[in-house]
């Protein structure tokens, strides 16, 4: 790989890592004002904004490689559907209580594994960002586990409802372990992650929490994929409509 | 010796605080609970409002800003609710009593937001009004409530300079964003300046609060910094003001302004506004789509602690 | 009034008429897919369908008295919430299928006596438009009105479901019969409607379908007004961002 | 004198109608209940992605054509269902063997709207291939069948005119309407190759099914058709055909075209694809918020019978 490759490969893996962390730092920020109690409101828009303020050191990155003036705003705001990068798991819909904590827990324990390898990144930016997210979601993991505990061992409501949003999002874990080309290249130069090879610790840390919390491991029988590609599901749609519309019903506005 | 009665107002008077433990006449502690609560309600539904524009805000850091601003008052309603509850209240009484409509928030947050302009404009004007109220209440004489005043001062501060910023891009900004920022501004205006409530002669509560030192200053003086402060401030974005009839008055070194719209104040209070039915609908829904979590942590904390008694009991 | 006036007066009057209709057919074609039945799925389409229809007849008119080359979309598509001027019980949310029927009730009786009056306007164009709308209504208050006996009188959760939509509505049906300047001046022109004389009888014919269906008529102590000053509910503005979004995203283009 | 199932067969070989009330083997009526009431299930989940794109039409115009085509979808589905009526079964029982997965849906609806062009692509490929394979069931050999397709292809070709007229629009609009459109056409075009179902050597249902005329063609017969009508009409959108290896064969009088990826095929059918269980899902939540509103049809309807019973016993 020539060095201008390398950089525009990391422009756009910087981009997707940006892409992952906007759309579900909107999914969460959908609970501001619905939480269940307000700890548990306020707690949830914590996490939504942590993962913002992922997104705009991602996006940052990624405007200073591409090097033409470009903004973390022209990331977040003028892109269209297809040009999404983000994995999939990120931009299903907030659902109920259940749903959003069990694709946190799902998440968490993967960024667990995750963050920690791409905070050995060559590209000291990666890993400064990786660094910051790691503390992060240490927390992250403390309340998505917790909550998996009491909501999975709570009541025969919860439990089912748990369990129901457990095999809802399992399809959508598979694509957490895929990687391109362009990432595998990006491993193999000590930028990014072998992710593949994350995923037996993560089956078996996320296994023993949810036998933990009496609930089941769903079966490997399906799996949806195709975010790294742009391939998305019907609600990425919805989600841009929301957060695009009115910067770009005014375009090139300053906010 | 003196009375329990005597010793509470000997400490009114020498600007001592009232604390949890000290005696208080029943209707010194009805009053706060009253006050106290409606303002942790007003913190909580003022959520909703703004939370309308977290998904649209136009870039990555005013999203930020907004959502840690409306966490912000979340945590306000926290604190609130603490102050409350150490006058001898339960929360959960509390939040039924606002569900029913039997208990008030403020009636500004029926007030719908209508632009990305409305966000400024309630960090401007909003908190701007709120915060003239608060630093006077920082004084105010039940400690619990003082502390948390001065806690919340500080960051409602930093709310409005963050507001103030807002428009400030706004009205410097294209002419269908400086459009943006005027109208919010005529909108948000009067209901601001409704804020601090009625004429002082016609403030049901005013007298006796102010005797106990919960309020510290009349409705229309403070009214009447907020409206001199605010002046200046419409003067540097370079907007026109909304009180066509404001007047610089020398002799009183305040300014003269126009007549407020009491009819419209009421109208709005007694459930004419666009927002009533909204907002307190949106908090029970999110409070009913809750209980069934809150059902899972009561039956997991019973069973956890069943386990604790067994284990200790095998021991 | 000058000539010049009431041409513009009459654009603004087809305008708010437009306004009414696309919000309200769009709040319908929500249900498309969302239906109770499949026959009942169809009808409502049907209904969407109808009002689509007269926003697009109304805004043509307007279109064309506007005389600048501006087309239907440009007024559905390109206009910002505070420009709309459509009365609010027309912009308010889906709802559950009682509120959806509610609506309907009380929109359908409103123009039942609306249109007949249009019909006899001065301006052929909007006489034109409102004869042909009258048959539509027709058709749509016959369904309403089946409706409401059906649910009023069916089940005691049926019954409660839609005695508290009619208390969520009531206080928006005021404005129903609002009239400012202009549409007092269209109305003594013999173009508009004097609306405020079709309260009575439209109280009496709603009371009378109430009644029938064992549903007791709210209390008149509140009114929400606002649409025709563009002072708008919060419904509006999603509203407008998931129909405009398209539009705006690609300016100046064909569709 | 004939067996019914001689006189059964008598009537397929001669073209005459199978109907209702005619003896028939339980195989043929079971096998056409699976049909008819397979195609019932994807235009009713058919309305679904198109729907998705109804609330954000980019004109009015092309929304009243949307909202028009969906709503013909579902009157498709309440023809098929009424023809699966015929047979003796509930349409009741049909939507639950549909909800529970035990009967199927075209699979293609599993496939997400991502663009708008997607809504274009649907129309012209999606419903192009529908009808090609409803215009050789309208000689199917049962009655309501047959003349159900018969309405349906007519409605059916109007909305394929009007998916392509919407991809004319993109294709010679402008550069990024071309790509949307170029974009929807590479993502539905071998889908829609695969709504002919499997290879005549692998498809399951097809032999008995020609015996007995239920089906007129076989699938690949009827995808070549397809294959051979698309080209020129993606010539005429000025757009590059998604199947590189796609050639002319002047022997065969047909274009030869690159293999199916029946991975992906089988891929999708078996659960992977991206809307298997969302569409499921909302068939199930509309219907179980529907369950009150036909509660109080029923209870309703109960009452007024009751009524009228009322009525003629005091006359």
């Amino acid at each position: 790989m020539s060095d201008f490759n390398l950089k525009a490969a990391t422009q756009e893996y910087a981009t997707r890592l940006g892409d992952d962390a906007v759309v579900l730092g909107h999914r969460l920020s959908e609970w501001t004002s619905n939480g269940p109690f307000l700890e548990e409101d306020i707690a949830l828009s914590n996490v939504a904004l942590d993962y913002i303020g992922r997104a705009r050191m991602y996006y940052t990155y990624a405007a200073e490689l591409a090097g033409n003036g470009k903004t973390e705003d022209d990331f977040a705001y003028t892109r269209d559907m297809r040009e999404y990068r983000n994995l999939l798991i990120h931009e299903l819909p907030r659902g109920d209580f259940a749903y959003t904590m069990v694709r946190q827990l799902l998440v968490d324990v993967f960024n667990t594994y995750y963050l920690p390898e791409l905070a050995k990144s060559a590209d000291s930016t990666l890993a400064g960002i990786a660094q910051k997210a790691i503390k992060e979601t240490r927390y992250h993991l403390r309340r998505s586990h917790e909550w998996t505990l009491r909501l999975g061992d709570g009541t025969e409501a919860s439990h089912q409802r748990m369990q129901r949003a457990l095999e809802s999002l399992w399809g959508y874990t598979h694509e957490l372990f895929d990687a391109d080309p362009l990432e595998l290249q990006l491993a193999d130069a000590g930028i990014g992650v072998h992710n593949a090879a994350l995923r037996p610790t993560w089956l078996a840390q996320v296994s023993a929490i949810l036998t933990e919390a009496t609930l089941t491991v769903p079966k490997d029988d399906w799996a949806v994929r195709g975010g790294r590609v742009g391939y998305h599901t019907e609600n990425l749609g919805h989600l841009l409509n929301d957060m695009q519309f009115l910067h770009r019903a005014y375009p090139g506005c300053q906010w | 010796m003196m009375t329990p009665e005597q010793n509470f107002m000997r400490k009114i008077e020498a600007e001592e605080k009232i604390e949890p433990k000290d005696w208080m006449p029943e209707a010194y502690r009805q009053n706060l609970i009253r006050q106290i609560s409606q303002h942790a309600h007003s913190e909580v539904i003022g959520m909703q409002p703004e939370g309308n524009w977290i998904t649209r805000a136009p870039s990555l850091r005013r999203k930020a800003v907004l959502l840690s601003k409306v966490q912000d008052e979340g945590g306000h309603g926290l604190y609130l609710y603490s102050a409350t509850e150490t006058l001898g209240v339960k929360r959960a009484d509390l939040i039924a009593a606002m569900q029913s409509g039997e208990a008030k928030y403020a009636s500004i947050f029926n007030y719908p937001t209508q632009t990305w302009a409305d966000i400024g404009a309630i960090g401007w004007l909003v908190d701007g009004a709120a915060i003239v109220n608060q630093i006077s209440l920082q004084r105010t004489s039940y400690g619990p409530y003082s502390r948390a005043m001065i806690r919340i001062c500080k960051e409602e501060s930093f709310h409005q300079r963050q507001g103030y910023e807002l428009m400030i891009a706004l009205a410097h900004g294209s002419p269908a964003q400086k459009a943006m920022a005027q109208d919010a501004l005529n909108r948000f205006y009067w209901p601001a300046l409704m804020m601090f409530g009625p004429h002082d002669a016609e403030s049901a509560h005013s007298a006796k609060s102010m005797t106990w030192k919960i309020k510290r200053e009349t409705n229309d003086d403070l009214r009447q910094k907020f409206i001199d402060q605010t002046v200046p401030q419409i003067e540097f974005l370079g907007l026109v003001h909304p009180d066509q009839d404001l007047k610089w008055n020398a002799e009183r070194g305040h300014y003269d302004s126009g007549e407020i719209d009491w009819k419209e104040f009421y109208n709005v209070i007694n459930g004419n506004g666009h927002c009533n039915r909204q907002r307190v609908e949106h908090h029970i829904r999110a409070h009913e789509e809750g209980a069934w979590v809150r059902d899972a942590m009561t039956a997991y904390n019973a069973k956890q602690r069943a386990k604790t008694t067994e284990q200790r009991q095998a021991a």
